[in-house]
């Protein structure tokens, strides 16, 4: 049987005046019906346009340019615009980090709502009213009949993020694809929505993919787990295998980095030296050589691949492919 | 809203009172109205005295007062070269001005909206290089030239067209004050020359500008999230992006309609049109200075009017202003 | 709807109303239009040549300046102070009334409180009934030039201009700023009846159906005449056919108006003298006759004639235009750079000096640019000129404050006569008699007497003699720059026959114009 | 890194030289500044002196036509002025006034503007109501008042020396409200984002605001406004001079030259209107095109990829 998701070696590059670069390096990844995805990296190490590239709706320059993306085991990267339409915002939805961009400021949430409805199914726009009623109360909106006649500036950031929740939530969708969707809220909304979205998953058997810096929100919610660097897939596996025993340096670098959810309490919070490099100078042999403290001549040399370091976990390291690594800790 | 207008109100009347305060204040320098309505035999102590019996010698202050007092009434003075109640004189010269400006209005709104929209979506198609290099050049050339080329081939090469004039007009309202060029062929004739002519200089600008709002918008989160759920491309554009290009596009648009109202006077001379720009340039050139003041103060109030109605509308179109409760 | 419907029945009548039957219709685009419908409520060109269509004068003035019996038949001097006109009987106003003397008696009396005309009149007592149709015209001393000025005789009608009007305004008061009842109604003896009068817009007038001269050749019904102030415009209103004639033929144009296989050009003189004058007051070396001479010597008017006028135009040393009483053959235009240059050394200028100047934009034919090309002129010796030029509103109160160094102005004799010119542009400046109006420095006693003893002089030979002898004099004196009279050009279809119609008084006599 | 190493590296001169109509533009430009600026040295004769020009020179055709003369390549204008020193000598009069009316106009136009907008309230109805003052005063009496005032300061003999900064003060008052008024509207789009409202919470100032933070994200329409004010104020120019009250007639402008041109359009001296036509069309096709590529590479929306 298929996946419902299969992403394999996706490369994806941005044609830019100065020549092409590469904004994923053969990413792949799988995911299952009900399943939860965190997609976990530095912001600039391609985790968001991993996102949008599923759904085939990368910004101008960029395209696919190598590999696959599977959904439902049918080859969607394939598709035509038109074709895709079919497919976003029906069965595969995304919910954007900044819900106060998000919507268009002109129109009111019951037009966007209806519209986005009508667009897949064929509909009155009283029946679209209802599904779209429905759904807002399904996100714990508050008085949702009069919010179908209010102007997004009229709603405050978590509210509006609840909104577009619902939004993604109309066509019941088998994904949905949230870009950050905590980000730009405080902090106490943020627990908020991402309770809202695991409930969500749960009731409704949705897969979730949550692109996300944030490695504590991840472990919290997801049932896998694959870290990005420079565009790169660099540690992918269950999370709790992960979280507790990274093998990647920058995957270790990252979780002591997460306050409050340090592997062994008490230890200091480490920092990882230095910068992730921009897509434009990316340096030779292993993107992250140049902050890595196992650095050996190897690394910046050649790439190191994304291999099986067992207990179902991959990972690209040349220090740790052999055998069980873990005793530098 | 309410409190809105009236506000507006009474900053119109403060703007009234300063625009003729002003135009008191420099109606020397036109130019001697009395020069204008003698012939050039008539002795300087015959002038002096019509000028005394015109009032114009009066000290400033008496001037200006009495016109204020007169305004109260209505009456914004009598023009020397009309013979008629300066008001009267400009709302009969009106309808030519509002009939043309509206005529280009059109056309510029039924081409520059399609254009412009076209040439930020495909702005690298032949077509649009095209457009966007025809709107340049459309800028690039004074509009009497451009007016007076249309005469040369329409009307003295091809003798499709007329040359000059409003050609037969229709009283609208039985009371003499509209003449109407819609209703007759020849009036619809007459009227297309000067429309083009007029449209010439301000379609470019609207083209650039609807071309450059649009390719902002387009770049938005929110057109992004359109795609994302599914919408057709068509409802993006012309639902979402077009709503929101609008925006700018609108007080831009008012404001050029004022203008284009008060000062087609390059367009309307060479058409020999009998509109407000017209008149104007006659009231300067034979120093009628009280039409003058009347214009001034009458174009002051279409401004006002103008961006009022423009701020209003933009609330509408834009529900994240609302101009009752600005901050 | 009903206003709807309205419109559409209008636009019917509108339409058959100009396709009249074998009517021929006339379309006019002038420079300028009438400012007003009363004949005698502003002295100016446009204002007399409206009295020709719709009122009719004791006599005209014919194209070769002869005068031609209109309301008067024939008229016989009776004294030295007194004039005898026998008038034409059978003569019906556009009222229906009947013409007679008491209207000739009532237009002059009328005529005499108006601000612009009162100063023409000034030679003359008044106007004797003899009987209906006999009246004399008496004058205070003896008067040269009474037929000259029964040209401003035209007759209104007096019953239809006497009693009040719906304001309770006289009929027959004359305001130039206010409405009145002259202003807006008509009822003269002319060829044109007004039907419709909407000022800077459109005059439209028709035959009037009783003319008296039945013997005119004039074949026009309607008369349209619409206003077209931009030259290029009304140029290209005649080129494209929207019009049949046009007035002020740019110079720039005359070419493409004779080449063009539809239309014609006509241009006759006009008598209009076009002059700078030199302020010595203002700026002395002025006063010096061989700094004037120095000027004048240096301007090429021939040049200026040749090129900017495109050569249609009399060169004029003098003020008078050829066949006027002053004109004196002798004088002729003098540009030599050599001899110019040599005053100025005379005069101990050979450095130069530094002037400005001033000139209207929009009064003459080209007068900013012959300004423009004075200025190049002067430059060859040593004279830097600073030149302004404005719109003729503005003008002519820099004019009146005699504001630059030179100063533009031209002038066409109000009684086709040379004494005239003298009055106006040279006499030396009397704010009393109002005497060198128009003069901005120059005064020469001998020439104010002179000018003066012409006035009354009746003997026309020893007139002549006085007038040119005041040219000659003005000539020595370097008085002023002579360049041309400015002529008038009229452009037409070619089956519109303009040219016998046309006079150098610019009145030109639609009601005997011909359409083929 | 020096400023001239960083101004090779970046993405400015980059996109440029990848653009073939913005290097085109941007030579023509230089070329016609150059031409401009060095109008004295290279043009065959100094059109702007009288002593120079003769009449009976006038309406010469240009020298590949029947009657032309190799002396005036061009033709002469009307008054016998070589076309092509003239044309040289106008643009650079026009380069001046065009150039310096725009400038004060944005600078006060900006200024009202960024006020305006950013302070709301009664500091904008007072500012919106002072532009709908300006506004109703056409050039035209603007130029006519200014020009009285300056006629009785400086006398008529000083005029042709101070034409040109009396042109660029009349213009440049005339339309600032045009700036004003869409930077306003901008502004107002503007300054309810986050983005200000985070720059307001850092403690920066209103100025620094408003010019750092809020005016680059109204350049873009004053970069469309710009380039087309530049070619009104030549228009404006021409306008004026039409009326007398714009340049003196013995120093012709590129504005001036076109209206002779209008009034030569039927006569047979074709060059007095065509040459002078092609030569501001030029002038303000490559001011046009060269500002809608400036205005695509400093909008950083569009490169951010």
């Amino acid at each position: 049987m298929s996946h419902l998701l299969e992403v394999r070696d996706l490369e994806v590059k941005f044609a830019l005046r100065f020549g092409d670069i590469t904004a994923i390096d053969g990413a792949s990844f799988k995911l299952d019906r009900g399943e939860k995805l965190g997609l976990v990296g530095e912001s600039g190490a391609g985790k968001s346009v991993t996102g949008f590239s599923i759904i085939n709706l990368i910004s101008k320059p960029g395209y696919i340019s190598k590999g696959k993306v599977l959904f439902e085991g049918k080859e969607i990267s394939s598709y035509s615009d038109e074709q895709m339409r079919k497919i976003r915002g029906n069965s595969i939805s995304m919910i954007f980090q900044d819900p106060m961009m998000t919507l268009n400021p002109v129109f009111t949430i019951g037009f966007q709502m209806v519209e986005t409805i009508q667009a897949h199914r064929n509909i009155s726009k009283a029946g679209a009213e209802k599904i779209a009623l429905e759904k807002l109360k399904k996100v714990h909106i508050p008085s949702p009949e009069q919010r179908l006649s209010q102007y997004p500036h009229e709603l405050s950031g978590g509210m509006r993020q609840r909104i577009i929740i619902a939004v993604s939530l109309l066509t019941d969708p088998a994904i949905i694809i949230a870009d950050e969707p905590t980000t730009a809220l405080d902090v106490t909304i943020q627990a908020e929505i991402m309770d809202l979205l695991q409930e969500l998953c749960a009731s409704d058997n949705m897969a979730l993919i949550l692109i996300t810096h944030d490695l504590g929100v991840v472990s919290q919610v997801t049932e896998k787990i694959a870290v990005m660097y420079a565009g790169k897939i660099i540690e992918y596996g269950p999370t709790d295998q992960v979280v507790t025993y990274p093998v990647h340096p920058y995957t270790e670098g990252l979780i002591k980095s997460i306050p409050g959810n340090v592997v062994n309490p008490g230890e200091d919070l480490v920092q990882i030296p230095g910068m992730m490099p921009t897509l434009t100078n990316i340096p030779p042999g292993c993107a992250f050589n140049p902050r890595c403290y196992l650095r050996q001549a190897v690394c910046t040399k050649t790439t190191p691949e994304l291999k099986d370091v067992g207990n179902s976990v991959m990972a690209a390291c040349h220090m740790r492919y052999k055998g069980d690594g873990r005793t530098n800790q | 809203m309410f409190a809105f207008i009236i506000r507006r109100i009474l900053q119109a009347i403060l703007v009234m009172l300063v625009i003729s305060l002003v135009g008191f204040s420099i109606k020397n320098s036109i130019g001697d109205p009395v020069r204008d309505l003698v012939g050039e035999r008539v002795t300087p102590k015959e002038r002096a005295a019509m000028a005394e019996k015109l009032g114009l010698n009066d000290p400033f202050s008496t001037q200006y007062v009495r016109f204020l007092k007169n305004a109260l009434h209505g009456d914004l003075g009598t023009s020397f070269i009309y013979r008629k109640p300066a008001l009267e004189v400009i709302l009969k010269h009106a309808p030519a001005t509002i009939e043309l400006v509206l005529g280009s209005a059109l056309i510029i709104v039924i081409f520059s909206l399609p254009l412009g929209m076209y040439t930020a979506l495909k702005p690298r198609s032949l077509f649009s290089r095209f457009v966007m290099g025809f709107s340049t050049l459309g800028v690039s050339v004074p509009v009497f030239l451009t007016a007076i080329g249309f005469i040369y081939l329409f009307a003295v090469t091809w003798h499709v067209l007329p040359s000059y004039g409003r050609g037969e007009t229709v009283d609208l309202f039985g009371n003499g004050y509209w003449q109407t060029g819609f209703l007759t062929i020849d009036g619809l004739k007459h009227l297309i020359l000067p429309c083009i002519s007029l449209a010439s200089i301000m379609m470019p600008l609207f083209i650039r500008l609807i071309r450059s709002e649009m390719m902002e918008v387009l770049e938005t989160e929110y057109i992004k999230y359109a795609r994302a759920k599914g919408l057709s491309p068509m409802r993006i554009w012309f639902v979402h992006a077009f709503k929101n290009t609008l925006l700018p596009v609108v007080t831009v648009f008012g404001i050029q309609i004022g203008i284009m109202f008060a000062f087609t006077i390059l367009t309307e001379t060479v058409f020999q049109w009998q509109g407000m720009g017209f008149m104007f340039l006659d009231a300067v050139q034979r120093a009628d200075i009280s039409l003058l003041i009347a214009y001034l103060v009458v174009v002051g109030s279409v401004f006002v009017i103008v961006n009022t109605v423009v701020d209003v509308m933009y609330g509408f179109i834009n529900p994240t202003v609302r101009v009752a409760g600005t901050k | 709807m009903k206003k709807l419907v309205l419109c559409v029945l209008s636009l019917f009548l509108v339409l058959s109303f100009s396709v009249g039957a074998g009517a021929k219709t006339l379309k006019v685009g002038l420079a300028a239009d009438p400012v007003s419908l009363d004949p005698q409520v502003q002295l100016s060109g446009g204002m007399l040549q409206l009295s020709h269509w719709v009122f009719d004068p004791l006599v005209r003035w014919t194209q070769d300046g002869q005068f031609e019996p209109r309301l008067a038949t024939k008229w016989e001097r009776i004294n030295e102070y007194r004039v005898r006109f026998y008038l034409r009987q059978g003569v019906k106003f556009h009222s229906g009334n009947d013409f007679s003397a008491k209207d000739v008696k009532w237009s002059f009396d009328r005529m005499k409180k108006s601000v612009d005309f009162k100063g023409l009149l000034e030679p003359f007592v008044g106007v004797a009934v003899i009987d209906d149709y006999t009246v004399d015209v008496v004058t205070a001393k003896p008067y040269a030039l009474l037929l000259n000025m029964a040209t401003y005789f035209f007759a209104m009608d007096s019953e239809f201009y006497t009693g009040t009007d719906e304001n309770g305004e006289p009929k027959d008061a004359i305001k130039k700023t206010t409405h009145t009842f002259a202003n807006d109604n008509e009822s003269g003896t002319g060829v044109f009846v007004i039907k419709s009068y909407e000022q800077g817009v459109k005059t439209v007038m028709t035959r009037f159906a009783d003319y008296w001269d039945t013997k005119s050749v004039g074949n026009v019904d309607t008369f349209i005449l619409t206003p077209i102030k931009e030259n290029a415009t009304r140029v290209a209103a005649l080129l494209s056919g929207d019009v049949d004639v046009i007035d002020q033929v740019p110079p720039q144009d005359y070419e493409r108006l004779k080449s063009d296989k539809n239309t014609s050009l006509v241009t006759i003189n006009g008598g209009r003298i076009i002059t700078i004058q030199m302020n010595g007051n203002r700026f002395k070396p002025f006063k010096d006759a061989r700094v004037r001479n120095a000027v004048v010597y240096a301007i090429n008017n021939a040049g200026i004639v040749k090129k900017i006028m495109k050569g249609t135009v009399e060169v004029a040393a003098q003020q008078s235009p050829p066949g006027y009483a002053g004109y004196k053959e002798t004088l002729k235009p003098r540009y030599d750079l050599k001899k110019a240059k040599a005053l100025m050394k005379a005069a101990g200028y050979e450095k130069g000096f530094e002037i400005t100047m001033m000139a209207p934009n929009n009064r003459y034919v080209n007068d900013a640019k012959i300004a423009e090309a004075s200025a190049q002129m002067l430059a060859k010796i040593g004279i830097k000129v600073n030149l302004k030029t404005m719109p003729k509103a503005q003008y002519w109160d820099e004019f009146d404050a005699k504001a630059a160094d030179m100063m533009m102005i031209g002038w066409h004799s109000d009684t086709e006569d040379s004494g005239n010119f003298s009055e106006f542009l040279t006499m030396c400046y009397d704010k009393t008699t109002g005497m060198g109006q128009y003069n901005s420095g120059y005064c020469n006693k001998k020439v104010d007497e002179l000018t003066i003893a012409a006035q009354s002089e009746i003997d026309l030979k020893k007139r002549a003699d006085m007038l040119q002898e005041i040219e000659q004099i003005l000539y020595d004196d370097a008085a002023f720059v002579p360049y041309h009279w400015q002529n008038h050009a009229y452009g037409a279809l070619k089956n519109v026959k303009v040219k016998p119609i046309l006079n150098s008084m610019n009145f030109p006599y639609f009601g005997d114009l011909v359409i083929e | 890194m020096t400023k001239l190493q960083k101004f090779k590296e970046s993405y400015f001169l980059y996109s440029f030289k990848r653009d073939k109509v913005a290097i085109g533009s941007f030579l023509i430009l230089v070329t016609l500044l150059m031409l401009a600026i060095t109008a004295p040295w290279i043009a065959p004769m100094n059109p702007y002196d009288a002593e120079n020009i003769d009449i009976m020179n006038s309406e010469i055709p240009p020298m590949w036509s029947e009657g032309g003369e190799s002396v005036y390549p061009l033709g002469t204008d009307n008054m016998g002025r070589d076309m092509f020193s003239t044309m040289l000598y106008g643009l650079r009069t026009s380069m001046i006034i065009a150039g310096g009316a725009v400038l004060l106009q944005a600078t006060l136009g900006i200024l009202v503007g960024l006020t305006a907008g950013y302070f709301g309230g009664r500091t904008d109805a007072f500012l919106m109501r002072m532009a709908d003052i300006q506004f109703s005063f056409p050039y035209l009496m603007v130029a006519i008042f200014i020009g009285a005032i300056f006629q009785v300061v400086f006398g008529i003999g000083s005029y042709e020396r101070l034409a040109v900064p009396l042109l660029i003060v009349i213009i440049g008052l005339a339309e600032w409200p045009m700036y004003a008024r869409t930077i306003r509207a901008s502004v107002i789009g503007e300054v309810n984002k986050e983005y200000v409202e985070a720059a307001r919470v850092i403690g920066l100032s209103r100025p620094t605001i408003m010019i750092r933070h809020v005016l680059p994200n109204s350049l873009t329409s004053v970069m469309v406004i710009s380039t087309i004010q530049v070619a009104n104020a030549v228009m404006s120019e021409a306008a004026l001079s039409y009326l007398g009250l714009g340049m003196p007639v013995t120093t012709p402008s590129l504005g001036s030259l076109i209206r002779s041109g209008f009034e030569f359009i039927f006569s047979g001296s074709w060059w007095i209107t065509v040459f002078p036509g092609i030569w501001l069309i030029l002038f303000v096709l490559v001011i046009n095109l060269l500002g809608d590529w400036l205005r695509d590479v400093l909008n950083p929306k569009l490169y951010k990829g």
